[in-house]
């Protein structure tokens, strides 16, 4: 019995659907393809499309539920935006599912972001390499930053969360610095923000502002696209002031980030940014002051030390010359005093000798040489006088002794006799004649007698 | 020095204070001089601290209050 | 002297003070000069320590102005 | 005399003295011109002293002053 | 004499006690002038011991004073 | 006589005295003469004895007084 | 005689006596006048014996007053 086997819808795709489980198993495969339609709602139901030579060759239905959807939100951050629209080829890690009631699709687990975003990527490089040949690429980096920035022109979406953060944090800081901020309006996101970017930045006079800020809210990488765009790179490198970026993105940095004199990832850091640098001018003014204050001090200190130096020495040399002084003056007058003394004592000396020669001299010529004149001569006299004396005695004695010879009395006694006639003495007998009377004396008496005869002795 | 000080700036003020510092560290200011110049040091910052918080409007005022 | 004291500096003191304890070390200051100069010295030294002390304070009160 | 003294320094003082020395130890000065000298001698050595002793105190006030 | 005594001076005492020692010694002085010379050398030599008595005192009074 | 020696000096006396010497050894003195002239001497002598005792005692006594 | 005793002194005696022996020698005086002559002589003698005696007593006392 040939019995026709019906297969109910439900029987076939329940079998179909058991063949494809069987053949994969479950498991997940790379798949690479072009989103031609998206619809996120709970879960996101995409149109998966291969284009080939402009044919479409391929066309597959995707879906996202809803857990991995919000992993692959999550996964894909900011990015998601850019990643899950129209037109986006995209590499997706995915399972087939063949519902009964909505036929095959792919159903996606997991985004590769790295796919999207080294597109990017290269189209970034290029964009640098024709800056770099064009000499612009640093042109902005090397404008000096002046210390403070005050004056801002801001080019920024109003209302949106950046601009009120930014304006937030200039206008709240804590220090109460004011910052004179004036908006370029431009929208920051989506296909015109490019054109209207560099329309702000155009609107931009240099010579009223200190810095140019560009800020977007938080955006995803591939949000970064109008940033990238060349002709703006170009607008901002020629700005004649800084150009300073917070265009909210964490991994990756823009061209125009790269060329901008400094880029911060959001824009309340550039904000902070600018709060600090005028902080640390302030505090760098005032570490000067200190600095300054302090060199004061120091220098005071050692000035101090060295007056302090010259109080001691005010009052050490005037006493130590005073006292050098004083016993210069005690030597000076101990000299002084010898000197005088010495001289006292030489002439005390001398007159001393002359006392003494005065006790001797005088006496010695009195008692030695006069005295002993005096006695010679009285000496002589006495000798003198006696030998006179005797000479004179002598002679009388001799004178003496001839008278005693020649008395008459002797001459009678030795026998001699005189002859007187008529008492006169007789010499010559001539006178007599014989007959005379003659007396004749005898030294013991007379006789007288008569002369006889008379005889005289011849004469002559 | 008035003409000049109409223009002060804080970059001006900043190299002028770093001068002041420059010639304190190598002792070149007289004692005499001296409290000018950390007078002058002291107007200085007093300026950029006010012009720090000062709002556009009140800019001009304040470089006439503190005679600059 | 008041009249040349109102013309005194820190620096001229300071040189005088140098030229005086030259002499004063080197004995070349007269006993009968010794009490003038250490009269000018006390002089020249009470002006230079109350220079430093009256530049500090004034210098310590701008500073605490700043509230630094 | 008086008026003479006046006009003494302590360095006419000592040189006076010095000479006076000098005479003495080369016999210049007769005894007669001894006692004059000796009276001098006195007088300029009483005032030399009296000078160190005058500039001690007078150095000492002043140094006092400074408040050591 | 005593006229004479007041401008006597020690030199002119001594160069005339010179005169009389020398004559002294060279016997020149005869016996009838002999007392007067004596006196008069006792006078010249009282004189100038007293003159440099004196003038020992004065400098021992120095001394003492000086504390030497 | 006596006015005469009280202008008798010893010189006189001596040369009297040398006179009289050179008479008496000369023999030309009469005998009436020689007393005289004998005691004349012995006067001289005496006197001039006398004197120089006494210009002694006086020599010495003015000596002592310069307390030797 | 005794008047001219008086007037005797030892001259003249010794002048006479010489006479009287100048008359003895030349035989001048006879014998008669020798007597005479002699006992003149005698006298005269004694009288300058005397003399001599008394003036060398006299003279020997002075002498010996004078202590030799």
């Amino acid at each position: 019995m040939e019995e026709r086997k019906i297969y109910t819808l439900r029987q076939v795709g329940t079998a179909i659907k058991q063949r494809i489980e069987e053949a994969t198993h479950g498991a997940s495969f790379w798949v690479k393809a072009e989103i031609a339609a998206i619809n996120v709602g709970k879960h996101a139901y995409l149109e998966l499309v291969q284009h080939q030579d402009g044919e479409k060759v391929a066309v597959m239905r995707g879906a996202i539920w809803m857990s991995a959807l919000n992993r692959i939100r999550q996964e894909l951050g900011g990015e998601s935006r850019n990643i899950l629209k129209d037109g986006v080829e995209i590499l997706f890690l995915a399972k087939t599912n063949y519902h009964l009631v909505f036929g095959l699709s792919l159903v996606i687990e997991q985004i590769d972001l790295s796919f999207n975003i080294s597109e990017l990527e290269r189209r970034k490089r290029e964009t640098i390499a024709t800056l770099k040949e064009e000499g612009l690429y640093d042109r902005n980096r090397f404008i000096r930053m002046p210390l403070v920035v005050q004056r801002i022109a801001l080019i920024a979406s109003q209302g949106t969360a950046a601009y009120t953060d930014f304006m937030k944090h200039l206008e709240h800081n804590e220090h109460g610095y004011r910052f004179h901020v004036r908006l370029f309006n431009a929208v920051v996101q989506g296909e015109a923000a490019a054109g209207e970017l560099r329309a702000a930045l155009a609107a931009i006079d240099p010579t009223k502002f200190d810095a140019v800020v560009l800020i977007r809210g938080g955006g995803s990488k591939l949000d970064l696209e109008p940033f990238n765009d060349l002709e703006l790179a170009r607008v901002a490198a020629q700005m004649r002031i800084p150009v300073l970026t917070g265009i909210g993105h964490d991994v990756d940095v823009s061209v125009l980030d790269l060329i901008a004199k400094g880029h911060h990832k959001t824009p309340t850091a550039v904000a902070d940014f600018f709060v600090d640098r005028a902080m640390y001018f302030e505090t760098s003014m005032t570490g000067m002051l200190v600095q300054i204050h302090n060199a004061m001090l120091t220098d005071f200190t050692a000035r101090k030390e060295g007056l302090s130096t010259f109080t001691e020495m005010v009052i050490m040399r005037p006493t130590a010359r005073c006292r050098n002084e004083r016993g210069l003056l005690h030597t000076t007058t101990g000299q002084f005093a010898r000197s005088v003394t010495d001289k006292i004592a030489v002439s005390s000396r001398v007159l001393e000798t002359f006392a003494h020669d005065l006790a001797l001299l005088p006496r010695h010529k009195l008692a030695q040489v006069e005295a002993a004149r005096i006695r010679e001569m009285s000496g002589s006299l006495s000798g003198i006088a006696q030998r006179g004396f005797q000479l004179l005695l002598g002679r009388l004695q001799g004178m003496d002794d001839a008278i005693q010879f020649l008395s008459p009395e002797k001459l009678l006694h030795r026998g001699f006799s005189i002859t007187r006639k008529d008492g006169h003495a007789i010499k010559d007998p001539g006178t007599l004649k014989p007959g005379d009377e003659v007396e004749t004396t005898f030294a013991s008496g007379k006789a007288w007698s008569t002369i006889k005869n008379i005889e005289r002795h011849g004469k002559g | 020095m008035e003409k000049v000080e109409d223009k002060l700036t804080y970059e001006k003020a900043f190299t002028e204070l770093e001068g002041i510092m420059q010639d304190l560290q190598e002792d070149k200011i007289s004692v005499d001089a001296l409290t000018g110049k950390v007078k002058r040091a002291v107007v200085l910052i007093t300026f950029c601290n006010e012009m720090l918080r000062s709002t556009e409007a009140e800019v001009g005022a304040l470089v006439k209050k503190l005679g600059l």
